[in-house]
C-alpha cells in the first residue's frame, strides 16, 4: 500500500505583498542583534545557562514589542522560563538546522497570544536571525501577532489564536504519533488559565485521556490572570488540577518559575505510561518586570519605550 | 404578555430615493465599537430587563461601559462564546433582552451552531455583538480578522444583520436591535474610522439609506465602506461619473425596493465591504439582482484569502478596501453597461 | 425604567402546513386514548402513584414510537423513572392549565433526541391531550423529533437537538432568575452521558458554579451507553462525579430507577445553597423492556409493531 | 517530500459543453452516504496514511466500513466534532489524511471557527464529511436538517466544497478529495436518492458536467436535485423548452467556464439546491453572473426557514424541493429572457 505523500512544510500560502520587512541597520545594532550566537539545547546544560537563555528571550519579547506597539506583554514574559526550559533544557528535540526533521518533537502554542515568547525563544535556538524578531506584527511579516502557518516560519507548526484550538491539534498529532506513524516523538503543548474555559480544552483533554497519549504534555501557564482581570473575577477555573485528574491525566502542580522544578516535571511527564500529562505552572504574569508582574492590566499590552529601558534594565 | 411595537420595515415600495441628499462631511474619526457601547447604555437607561454578558475582552467590545453604569445587570461568562451565546438564549427565554459580544471571529463562528439552533431555530431574542470585524484590526492578524461572518448570518433563519457605517449609526443601530424583537448581529469594527452621520441622518432598521444621489452606477456599501464609497463617488463625480451611494446597513433582511430601484435606475451596481467577496453583503445584492432586475455588477471586498498582520490603513490598501478600488471598480462596472 | 415587554411564549412561527396531523379513531381507542385523566403533581403523591405514572409514561413511549416508526426508545424509556418523579413526585411546579405561567420551575431536555419521554410525560401531566402523542414526528406535528419551540406546545421552553446546548439554555434561564428576575424558580436539566464529551458542557458547568446558581439541578443520565456502543469504548466519559465535583458542583450519585433515591436526590438539590447540583443517576437504557435493557443498539430505534406489543405487554 | 500529482483543475476556458451526451435512466435508488462509505474504503486500500475519525454516528454516515476494514485506522472521537477538525489537523499536519465525519449540522456548524481557522488558515489537509444534509433526513426535524453550510464552508479561503449527485458520484468524489491535497468538504444525504450516473460517467474535481444539452435555460443543480433537473428538463422539453442540465458537483472551486457559457447560451439560469436559497449555491452563481454575464435567474431551495419532522417525500414535496418547481422555475425565469 502506498503513502498519500503531500508537502506539509514550510507552506507558504498566506497573504504576503513583494517583500518581507527588513528592521533597520540602526535597531539591530542597537539591540547588538547581528553578532548573536543561538544557545544550546541539551540536558546537560545547567539550570544556570538556562535561566540566562530565559533572561534573554524575556529581553528579546521585550524588544520586539516596543518595536512592535501592540502585542502582549504578561503571558509571554510569565511563561519565559518554561519554554527556556523546554528549548534548552534537552526536553524538546529539534534541528534549527532541519526544522521540519520528521523526528523533531512538536511544540504547539494552544494560547496563540503568547506567540512573542514562541519567536524569541525560536530566535534564540537558531530558527531565524535575531533581527527578524524586530519584524512583529508588521505587514508582511513571519512574526504575525498570532503564529500563522501561512507564513511558513521554521518552527511554527500551526496557526493558533483562537482559543482553545491548539491542544486539539496537538492532541490530533500525539495520535498521529502514537497509532499511525508510530514514532516517539513528544508533542508539547501550552494553554492558558483564561484558555481553560474554552469547552475544547475538556473535549480535548477526555479525547487524549481515552486514547491513552502518554506522548503528550501539556502545560497550563496558570497565572491567575486573564485579559478583564483574575480568574475569579471574570471566570473561576480551580480547582484546575482536580480538573484535569478527573479528566484522565496525569497531573503535576509546580513552580513555572523553578527552573530545577519545570526540568523535574517534564522529566516526570516523560516516564508516565498510557496516560497524558498536565503540568500546572504557577506564574506570574509579566515576571519579573517590576512593574508588570502579577498585573493582569498587561496582558495585552506591550512596553513604550520608557518601560521597555526600564523593563531591559531590570533584566541586566 | 405584550408584544412590542417595534418591527423591522417591511419591504414595501419605496420612492427610488428618500428625498434626502445628506451633504456628508468627515466629523472626525471614532470607531463603531464606541458606538455599540453607549448605544447598550441607552438601552440601560431605558429598559431594566436589558442585560449585558461579557466575553473577556469587555474592555475591548465596550461592554465595559454598560458594566459600569449597570453592574446588576452585567454578567462576565469568562471566555467560552458558544455558552455564552446559550446563556443569552436561556435569559432570552426569561424575557430579558441579553447583548452578547466578543471579537466577531468568535462570536459568529465559535457558536455558530448555537446560533442557529438556540438561538434563531428557537427565535430567541438575543443580540450578537461581534466586533473587530473585518481585517481593520490589525497587527492581531488573521486569526482575529473575521470575514466570513456576514455570510454566516445572513444564512439563518429568523437573523436580522446589521453593520452600521460610522459611530453615530451604530449607537442608533444598537438602540435600534435591542428595542426590535428577534435575534440580532451587529458588526462593529475596531479601529477609529471616518465618523460622518449625525444624529438626524435616516436610520431604520431593514431600510437601505441613499446617501449620495446619482443615476450612472450604484455603490452599496456597508460599514466603514460606506465612507470610502461616498470619497469615491466625489471622484468619480469629477470624471463626469455620477455615482449613487447607498448605505445599506441592514444586511437581512435586504432593502429590496431601494436596491432594484438603484438597479433600474443606475444600471450597473458596485458593492463594497470588509469581507469576503463570497457570499457577504455583495452576495446578497447579486442574488437579488438576478432575480430582480440583472445588471452588472462588481465586488469590492477581500478575494478569498485571509488577512495579516499590518497596520490598518496598510492592510486596507493592501487588500483594495479602499476609495481607489471602488472608483476603478465603477469605472469598470460602467463600461459594462450595454 | 421601563421594561422591554415581548412575546415569548408560546411561538408558532415554526414550519407548518394548513393543519396538524390527527391520529385515527382507531388508534385513539386501541390504546383508550379519549378516556385518560392527567396524573397529579404532589409532594404526597407515593412512589407507587409515581411509578404508575412512570409505567404509563413507558407505555407512551411505546406507543407513539411504534406509531412514528421511527425515533428514540432507549435512553427515553430509561429515564422514565426520573422524569414520573420530577413531574408527579412534586419536584417540579407547574401548571398544565397555565403552561407559560411565570411562577412555573423549567425543564430543559438537553438530550433532545429523548423527545419521546417528555412528550409522554407532558400528555401524562395534561399539558395536552394524549391522543397527540400518536403525532410523533410526523408532517407539521408538535411532537418534532426533537423537540422544537417553534411548533408552540406547552411545556416546551426550548428547541434542543444538537447536544450540549440545553445545558447552557438552563443556565442561562437559572441566572435569569437569581439575578434579574429575582425570583425562586428552579431549573431542571437532563443531560446524556455521551452528551458529557461536548466542551460546552464543561463551559456551561464551570458558568454555573462561577455563578453560584443553586437554582439549576442537572441530572446526568448514567445509561453507559450511547450511538456506537458502551461509553467506554466510543469515549470514556468516568470518572463522572469527579469531573462535575471539579467543576463546582454539588454531586449526587444514585439509581435512576428507585424512585425513593430520585426523590431524596432532588430534595437535598433544593437544600444545597450557592452551588449548582448534578445528580448523576445509573440507568440502564431501554430499562424495563427485557429485550432491550441495556443494549445500546436501542439508542435510537423504534420498536416494530411485534415489539412494541411485547413491550406493552411486559408493561403491564 | 513530495507534493501529490492531483490538483483541482483551473478554470481554463472550455468548450460550452463535454460533447457527452450521456442519457440518463434511474439505475436504482440508494443514499450518497454510502458512496461515501465504500470511497473511504478504497482510499483506505489505496493509501496507508488515510485515517477516519468517529463522530458516534458512524453507522449512519457509513465510516463503519472503513472501520471494519481498517480498525487500526479508525480513530473513535466520541460527540465532539470541534475537537475531531481539531484532531484531524493534528494529524493533516503530521502527514496523514484524515476524514471526519458526522450530520452536517454538526460537521460544518458546531465547528465552524476550528474549520476556519484550524483547518483552511492551516490549509491543513483536512476532510470533513457532512452527512444527513438538507431536510431529506425527515422526521428527526430542522435541529438535524442542515441548509446552511454551503454558504458556511464556500465562505472559507482554501476550502474545496463537493456536493455529489448520486451514490456513483459520491463514491467518485469521496476518492477524488482524498487524493487532493487541501481542506475539503463533502456533503451528502442520508435517504435514498436516484441512482443515476455510471462509472463512465465524467467527474472531476473542480468540473461542472453538463448531463443534458439544451439552449433555452440552464438548470444548475447538486447534490440529489440534479436528478430532479434531469426529470423537470424531459417534461419542460415536452413544452418546448429545451433545458441544459449541469451538475455543479464542486461548488468551491466554481467552474465559472461551464457556467458563463451556458448563461451566454442559454440566457436564463436556475438553480436547485437542497440549502437554503440564501448565499448557496445559487448565491455563488450569481455571483458569477453578475460580474461575468448577467442574466435572469430563479433559486429554487429553502425560502429562509427552517425544516420539520416528515417523511422525506412529504418535506421535499412540501418545501418545493422537485421537479415541479424547477419546471416552475425555468418556465418563469425564460419568461423573463428579453
Ligand atoms: C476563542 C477566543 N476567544 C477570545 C479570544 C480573545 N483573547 C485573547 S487572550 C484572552 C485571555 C486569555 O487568558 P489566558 O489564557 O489566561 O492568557 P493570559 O491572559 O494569562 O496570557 C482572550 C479572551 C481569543 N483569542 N480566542
Ligand atoms: C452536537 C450533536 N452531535 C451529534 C448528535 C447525534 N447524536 C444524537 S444522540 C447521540 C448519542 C448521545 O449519547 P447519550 O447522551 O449518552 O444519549 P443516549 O444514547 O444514552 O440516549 C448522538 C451522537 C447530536 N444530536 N448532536
Ligand atoms: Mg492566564
Ligand atoms: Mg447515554
Amino acid at each position: 500500500m502506498a503513502e498519500l505523500k503531500f508537502h506539509i512544510y514550510p507552506i507558504e500560502s498566506g497573504f504576503h505583498g513583494p517583500k518581507r520587512p527588513t528592521p533597520s541597520p540602526d535597531l539591530i545594532a542597537k539591540y547588538n542583534y547581528a553578532n548573536f550566537k543561538p544557545f544550546k539545547n541539551s540536558k546537560q546544560n545547567s539550570d544556570e545557562y538556562i535561566a540566562t537563555a530565559a533572561k534573554e528571550i524575556r529581553r528579546d519579547i521585550i524588544r520586539s514589542l516596543v518595536e512592535a506597539k501592540s502585542g502582549h506583554s504578561g503571558g509571554p514574559l510569565g511563561i519565559s522560563d518554561v519554554m527556556a526550559t523546554l528549548y534548552f533544557g534537552g526536553v524538546m528535540r529539534y534541528d534549527p538546522k532541519q526544522p521540519w526533521m520528521e523526528s523533531r518533537d512538536r511544540f504547539v502554542l494552544s494560547a496563540g497570544h503568547m506567540a512573542p515568547v514562541l519567536y524569541a525563544t525560536l530566535a534564540n535556538a537558531g530558527f531565524m536571525e535575531k533581527k527578524e524578531l524586530l519584524t512583529l506584527r508588521k505587514l508582511n511579516s513571519r512574526l504575525q501577532g498570532h503564529p500563522g502557518r501561512d507564513m511558513g516560519l521554521p518552527g511554527i507548526e500551526t496557526s493558533t489564536g483562537s482559543l482553545g484550538q491548539g491542544m486539539g491539534i496537538a492532541v490530533g498529532m500525539a495520535l498521529a504519533d502514537k497509532y499511525v506513524s508510530k514514532n516517539d516523538h513528544r508533542v508539547y503543548c501550552i494553554t492558558g488559565d483564561g484558555e481553560l474555559q474554552e469547552g475544547e480544552i475538556w473535549e480535548a483533554a477526555m479525547f487524549a485521556s481515552h486514547w491513552k497519549l502518554d506522548n503528550l504534555c501539556v502545560l497550563v501557564d496558570r497565572n491567575h490572570c486573564q485579559i478583564d482581570g483574575r480568574n475569579p473575577d471574570v471566570m473561576e477555573v480551580d480547582p484546575v488540577a482536580d480538573k484535569w485528574k478527573a479528566f484522565g491525566f496525569h497531573t503535576i502542580h509546580i513552580n513555572g518559575h523553578s527552573i530545577p522544578e519545570i526540568r523535574a516535571a517534564y522529566a516526570e511527564a516523560n516516564s508516565v505510561k498510557e496516560k497524558p500529562t498536565c503540568i500546572v505552572a504557577e506564574t506570574y504574569m509579566g515576571h519579573p518586570i517590576s512593574f508588570m508582574n502579577d498585573d493582569y492590566r498587561w496582558h495585552g499590552k506591550p512596553p513604550n519605550k520608557e518601560q521597555a529601558e526600564k523593563a531591559l534594565a531590570e533584566l541586566e | 404578555m405584550e408584544t412590542t411595537t417595534k418591527t423591522i420595515a417591511n419591504n414595501e415600495p419605496l420612492a427610488s430615493t428618500n428625498g434626502m441628499k445628506p451633504k456628508f462631511e468627515l466629523l472626525g474619526k471614532k470607531a463603531t465599537r464606541f458606538g455599540f457601547g453607549e448605544g447598550l447604555v441607552t438601552l440601560g437607561e431605558r429598559y431594566e430587563n436589558v442585560v449585558v454578558l461579557g466575553g473577556d475582552i469587555t474592555g475591548s467590545v465596550m461592554t465595559s461601559y454598560f458594566q459600569e453604569k449597570f453592574p446588576d445587570r452585567f454578567f462576565s461568562a469568562g471566555i467560552m462564546e458558544a455558552t455564552a451565546t446559550l446563556v443569552a438564549t436561556g435569559l432570552a427565554l426569561s424575557g430579558k433582552v441579553p447583548f452578547f459580544a466578543s471579537y466577531g471571529a468568535f462570536a459568529a463562528c465559535r457558536n455558530t451552531d448555537m446560533l442557529r439552533i438556540s438561538v434563531c431555530y428557537n427565535d430567541a431574542n438575543v443580540k450578537i455583538g461581534g466586533g473587530h470585524a473585518g481585517i481593520s484590526v490589525g497587527p492581531d492578524g488573521a486569526t482575529h480578522q473575521v470575514l466570513e461572518e456576514i455570510a454566516i448570518t445572513r444564512t439563518l433563519p429568523n437573523m436580522t444583520l446589521v453593520v452600521p457605517c460610522d459611530f453615530t449609526e451604530a449607537k442608533k443601530a444598537t438602540v435600534a436591535i435591542g428595542e426590535f424583537v428577534g435575534p440580532a448581529y451587529i458588526r462593529f469594527g475596531r479601529t477609529d474610522t471616518p465618523m460622518f452621520t449625525k444624529e438626524d441622518t435616516p436610520f431604520e432598521l431593514g431600510r437601505a439609506q441613499v446617501f449620495r444621489e446619482g443615476n450612472d452606477v450604484a455603490i452599496c456599501a456597508c460599514g466603514p465602506m460606506v465612507w470610502e464609497a461616498l470619497v469615491a463617488a466625489e471622484e468619480l463625480a469629477k470624471e463626469g461619473i455620477d455615482a449613487r451611494v447607498i448605505n445599506v446597513s441592514t444586511i437581512k433582511p435586504l432593502d429590496n425596493a431601494t436596491l432594484i430601484a438603484a438597479a433600474k435606475e443606475c444600471g450597473a451596481i458596485v458593492s463594497a465591504e470588509e469581507h469576503q467577496i463570497t457570499a457577504g453583503l455583495g452576495g446578497a445584492i447579486a442574488e437579488l439582482l438576478v432575480k430582480e432586475y440583472p445588471v452588472p455588477m462588481e465586488f469590492v471586498g477581500v478575494h478569498d484569502t485571509f488577512g495579516g498582520s499590518g497596520e490598518p490603513d496598510e492592510l486596507m490598501a493592501l487588500f483594495g478596501l479602499t476609495s481607489v478600488t471602488i472608483i476603478e471598480a465603477a469605472k469598470k462596472v460602467v463600461k459594462r453597461k450595454s
